[in-house]
């Protein structure tokens, strides 16, 4: 049962990780980027070729992820700052199509859809160490980073270009600077998650960089509520235990456990939305948050 | 040669493209709601042909049953799904989210309900002949270049000429306008799902006809959909027919130039193209402030 | 006419049966990770199905002093959910025995098993890089660079064939299929004339086609699996490619046996013969038909095998009077190598894949006739 | 005594053919407020557009003190001293009032601004005399799409007064106001006034014209037609009937 649990702590760590960085830009700057799961990407393999290459110290390779994602994450803060609301959506999709398809042909960095196996555990002096300590250490980092961030001058900053960018503009902001930080912090956090999953599974291949796992960490923050601190990482812990629960329904038949347990996901994401649209931690009273 | 034959078979995929880009941008015009569960109305019609085909039905009768299953499922999303939503709070992935989930449920009703996997309607009409030396074309081609270019001619007319259809097109254009006409704007936003997912049936049979069917088809339907409405000018139903079309050819073409595994990726990098150099589209017209 | 079954007909009709016992002992527990939904949900069921019937007849026999459960997790063939079924099947459900199949579940779950010396038996996954993923993870399917050794001489004598084009998506199998053909086909007379990669979510082919067509082959090769290699079937003769296709045991579904376009398509798979007097596979073979009302196929028959397999060894390890887990039954395994299973004797090497006879078969009126 | 603080030379821009802006050449002195009239579609919020750089011009040229700001972008002319409101005011409407308030002190975009928390300080005082200086001090934590309309052009003033610009282009400010937030509006003013800002408005209402500004430029058709005093601008009949549309060109 531990192993199990600690199994689905790590990963639900990670997803935290990965709801934060894209609330971040989703809740507090207005950019809707359907894309977060190819600086995910970035970050695993990133993380992947340094413990496979170099040496499994995780806080190298969640560097060396940082750097890379946050570097390449220009690509998405291009669009983000010349177009808005559902362009911008468009274009991070656009991005992400590109991307996944990169991922599966660059053979020679990536495994291409074979993927990279034997990604050796991470060793702190030595020693290997489990990932789910670090990743709660990463997840609480950058919880804690989010949160000064956010309640300070920087998500004010971002939070007046969400709802007036021109005014702000014209308040001496330099809009541009603002996104594109933003952009490149919540992508290089998005890194750290890539390179910790990679330690973690010790195996990636493109299927985990797709539109489906942008999608799906859209959903945490969504359900969990854009826009809060917490929201994000408790849509994430929903959404991941959320199968994992189901599977313990008894008396599916065999051949259709995927089935039934797909409709349930499908039909309590859906049925969140409806009753709880700003989430389960958004202010049901604010009216139109976002957009 | 292997010019001209690419360029007829884009133009098939371009008409499946073009129909479901018209009714996702009608949709979005007039709700202003993304409606990714596009995709699933385009599913159901092409599973409720292929059973009314099993079942023996004449085939006007299943593409009428087709027709008829995509508007009802589009009137639910907006009745049952999108409203609530909407009368609380509008946010764009509020309703983004819902509708995923909606689509994971219906995939996976089909998948349990037909079986999973490959089913096709199998019709002579798929099948090709060699028209010209090299050049290999089926019935297909023009029943569906007919279909389509009927279907909007239709379609301009109505949205032209009957009072409910320029009510939509204002809608699109400013809601504030609709109150002159006297129209309530739930009831056209109920008119503009009912006719945006009528039109993904016909995309459906056709393809049920000829790539087949899987559960899961709808997908990447919506997607392309998704990058039409953008390319070709939000608001405009003809710039996401046209561009519909052009992403179809753009795919088809691109393997004159480029490698077969990077021809979905064209599509896409167009319409990434397309937000960075031209936000507004063929048609659109750039906004000043 | 829909070329399909009603897979919620039987799927209900045959709701989780138990068979009463007298042994009144917990039961062992098979761990099973398929896709069970999503694109490649065919493949699952398929798998599950005969491993059903393999449960089924261990618990028939009492083969075992407790009786088996199979505890049936989704692993939508993605990595991630790979993993937490795994976890879950190992550490919740304490199954020492996991049959899997495809890529990526594969090599997301080897380490974990690898860890927990839990048996992980493939028996769908052909792609050449699932040997020696683990010392607990085995193969009871013959991987594709054989299929792809057995085949190639059989279209070059028997259909004269004399240049291939391969359409292939570009994974470990397809790739593994593209060198085997180039390395192949020159060494007996034949050429391969183009090789055209398709993204896996591909699902419009006309246009690939119209290249295929342009490099005028004798015979097409497919490796592509699930709905998709339907699709490609279905795309070249719809425009206009007669030649004959082939492919490896991924043709093994029904999907693509009812397939009206696929008359005469030739694939490769385990020497299989379900009218043989073998007495394993003719209860199989009529066992299956009984429970689910049709003709079994190779997937089926593979999965029977890799679930039937553990009560063979179980057994062994039962009446040597040790403890039921992946050590002893691996021990069990590398002590005996050769097991009756369905469609004759199996062989395992020593990195735990089974080495069987291969067949060419033939679609022929909706059925599947071997050829050779 | 008076400088001249922002000075435009012949800007002119146009959209597809339609000659918005066609040689409009301003002088905002310190000290003054200018009031920008005319008739509709003169062309007065795409001069102010312009200045800003939220357009860029096709001809002409604008210096700050001297200093040129043509091809600069809107948050380099903001740094320069020029605040700006607008017409539909843009507020940042789920942020409270003082977060509003607040914003407009704040124009570094770094993840912190400089200068520690002694310039924190300074900043949050800042914002307090705004708000108190436009009567928003008790609804300091209400968001701003709740406020009612007067409240919303105060806070858009607030905003503008945290910002501490010396040059204020104000959009339509004043209409809607009742007489009692127009003195009040009309003391902000003053004050700035006092203090040497050079403030430059958009107004359409003549008798707040007369009651707020000391200099007028009337635009027309893209061009500054007169400069000066308002009495004498306004007693010009030529002017008048250009304002009240008498001409047939005008009337659609």
């Amino acid at each position: 049962m531990t192993a199990f649990l600690i199994n689905l702590a790590t990963l639900a760590a990670i997803s935290g990780i990965l709801a934060s960085t894209l609330n971040f830009i989703v809740g507090y700057a207005g950019i809707f980027s359907v894309a977060h799961a190819v600086f995910f990407g970035l970050g695993a393999y990133g993380g992947a070729q340094v413990a496979l290459l170099l040496v499994p110290n995780p806080f190298l390779a969640c560097l060396v992820a940082a750097v890379i994602a946050g570097g390449l994450s220009l690509c998405l803060a291009l669009p983000a700052l010349r177009v808005r609301g559902e362009y911008f959506v468009a274009a991070s999709l656009g991005l992400q199509m590109v991307a996944a398809t990169l991922f599966a042909e660059l053979k020679p960095l990536t495994g291409g859809i074979g993927g990279l196996v034997g990604i050796p555990r991470p060793e702190i002096l030595g020693t290997i160490v489990p990932v789910l300590p670090l990743a709660l250490a990463a997840l609480a980092l950058i919880l804690w980073a989010t949160a000064r961030l956010q309640r300070g001058t920087f998500g004010r900053t971002l939070q007046s270009i969400r709802d007036a960018d021109s005014a702000a503009e014209s308040l001496g902001k330099n809009v541009n600077a603002a996104k594109t930080l933003a952009v490149v912090f919540a992508c290089a956090g998005a890194g750290v998650a890539g390179a910790l999953y990679a330690l973690h599974l010790s195996f990636i291949n493109v299927e985990s960089f797709t539109l489906d796992q942008s999608i799906q960490i859209m959903a945490m923050v969504i359900i969990g509520g854009a826009g809060t601190l917490w929201g994000p990482l408790v849509g994430a812990v929903l959404l991941l235990s959320l199968p994992a629960v189901i599977s313990f329904i008894p008396f599916i038949p065999p051949t259709e456990v995927g089935a039934v347990q797909q409709i349930i996901y499908g039909t309590a994401m859906t049925l969140l939305m409806i009753f709880r649209p700003a989430g389960l931690l958004g202010d049901m009273s604010k009216g139109k948050s976002t957009a | 040669m292997l010019f001209l034959q690419l360029l007829l078979n884009g133009l098939q995929t371009g008409a499946i493209y073009a129909l479901t880009a018209a009714g996702f941008a009608l949709i979005f015009g007039a709700t202003k709601i993304f409606h990714v569960a596009h995709g699933t109305a385009f599913t159901i019609a092409g599973y409720v042909f292929l059973f009314a085909w099993g079942a023996g039905w004449p085939s006007w009768l299943g593409v009428l049953a087709s027709i008829a299953a995509a508007m009802v499922f589009g009137i639910v999303m907006e009745r049952l799904v999108y409203r609530p939503i909407q009368r609380h709070e509008g946010s764009f992935f509020t309703v983004f989210v819902a509708a995923f989930g909606v689509s994971i449920v219906v995939q996976n009703i089909i998948g349990m309900i037909a079986g999973r996997g490959f089913a096709t309607v199998d019709t002579p009409l798929s099948f090709s002949a060699e028209i010209l030396p090299e050049i290999f074309v089926a019935p297909m081609l023009w029943i569906s270049l007919a279909t389509a270019g009927v279907l909007f001619v239709a379609l301009t007319l109505f949205l032209t000429r009957h009072p409910a259809g320029v009510a939509l097109r204002a809608l699109a254009q400013n809601p504030d306008l609709i109150r002159t006409y006297g129209l309530s704007s739930n009831g056209l936003s109920v008119l503009a799902f009912a006719i945006g997912s009528a039109l993904a049936a016909p995309a459906a049979i056709v393809t049920a006809m000829t790539t087949g069917l899987n559960e899961a088809i709808g997908h990447h339907v919506m997607l392309i959909s998704i990058a039409a409405t953008i390319v070709g000018g939000i608001g405009s139903l003809r710039g996401a027919a046209l561009a519909g079309m052009m992403l179809g050819i753009a795919e088809s073409l691109a393997l004159t130039v480029v490698d077969t595994q990077w021809a979905e990726a064209v599509s896409f990098l167009v319409l990434f193209g397309f937000i960075i150099f031209r936000p507004a589209g063929i048609f659109g017209v750039t906004q000043t402030r | 006419m829909i070329g399909r079954r009603g897979a919620l007909a039987t799927g209900l009709a045959l709701p989780f049966i138990r068979p009463a016992f007298a042994q009144t002992a917990e039961p062992y527990v098979m761990g099973s990770l398929f896709p069970m939904s999503g694109p490649n949900a065919e493949f699952g069921e398929a798998f599950t199905r005969g491993a059903q019937v393999a449960i089924a007849h261990i618990n028939a026999d009492n083969m075992l002093r407790r009786p088996v459960r199979l505890q049936s997790e989704d692993s939508q063939a993605l990595p991630q959910p790979s993993v937490i079924g795994m976890n879950k099947l190992i550490n919740i459900d304490r199954a020492s025995w996991v049959l899997s199949s495809w890529t990526a579940t594969a090599k997301a779950i080897a380490p974990i098993g690898d860890r927990a010396k839990t048996i992980m038996v493939n028996g769908g996954g052909v792609g050449p890089d699932l040997s020696g993923l683990s010392p607990y993870f085995w193969n009871v399917i013959a991987l594709a660079h054989l299929e792809v050794q057995a085949i190639v001489p059989f279209l070059v004598n028997q259909r004269n064939v004399k240049r291939v084009a391969l359409i292939y998506v570009d994974d470990p199998l397809g790739d593994g299929i593209l060198g085997q053909l180039r390395e192949q086909l020159p060494r007996h007379g034949a050429s391969l004339v183009g090789s055209y990669s398709v993204p896996r979510a591909a699902q419009q082919f006309g246009s690939v086609v119209a290249r295929v067509r342009q490099s005028r082959p004798d015979a097409i090769y497919i490796a592509s699996f699930g709905a998709q290699q339907a699709q490609i079937v279905k795309g070249l003769r719809d425009n206009g490619v007669t030649q004959v296709i082939c492919s490896f045991s991924g043709f093994g579904l029904d999907g693509i046996r009812t397939l009206p376009e696929a008359e005469g398509a030739l694939f490769t798979t385990q020497k299989l013969d379900f009218e043989s007097g073998d007495p394993i596979t003719k209860r199989f073979a009529t066992d299956y038909q009984a429970r689910f009302g049709q003709a079994p196929v190779t997937y089926h028959a593979n999965y029977y095998n890799a679930a039937y397999l553990f009560g063979v060894l179980g057994r062994q390890v039962e009446q040597a009077g040790g403890e039921v887990n992946g050590e002893t039954m691996r021990a069990a395994m590398l002590a005996t190598r050769k097991f009756n299973l369905v469609g004759g004797e199996g062989e395992f090497d020593e990195l735990g894949n089974m080495l069987t006879q291969l067949q060419v078969n033939e679609i022929r009126g909706q059925r599947v006739i071997a050829v050779g | 005594m008076t400088g001249i603080a922002l000075r435009s030379e012949n800007l002119s821009r146009s959209f597809g053919g339609v000659q918005a802006v066609a040689g409009v050449s301003l002088s905002l002195p310190e000290g003054q407020v200018t009031a920008l009239v005319g008739p509709n579609g003169a062309g007065k919020t795409t001069t102010f557009n312009l200045i800003t750089g939220n357009l860029r011009a096709d001809s002409g040229t604008a210096e700050i003190r001297g200093k040129p700001i043509m091809g600069l972008k809107p948050w380099q002319v903001a740094r320069l001293g020029v605040a700006r409101s607008y017409q539909d005011l843009r507020l940042f409407t789920h942020m409270t009032v003082r977060e509003n308030v607040l914003a407009a002190t704040e124009t570094s975009s770094w993840f912190w601004q400089p200068g520690g928390r002694r310039a924190q300080q300074q900043r949050e005082h800042r914002a307090e005399s705004a708000m108190e200086a436009t009567g928003l001090t008790a609804l300091a934590d209400a968001r701003a799409v709740d406020l009612a309309y007067a409240e919303r052009k105060f806070l858009s003033m607030a905003r503008i007064l945290a910002a501490e610009a010396d040059i204020w282009l104000l959009d339509e400010p004043a209409s809607g106001l009742d007489l009692s937030s127009r003195i009040r509006f009309g003391t902000l003013l003053k004050d700035a006034q006092a203090r040497g800002v050079a403030i430059c408005l958009i107004e359409h209402n003549l008798d707040v014209v007369v009651e707020l500004s000391n200099r007028i430029a009337f635009l027309d058709q893209g061009k500054v037609l007169a400069e000066g005093d308002p009495q004498t601008i306004l007693k010009d009949p030529a002017l008048a009937a250009i304002y009240f549309g008498d001409r047939p060109q005008e009337a659609a």
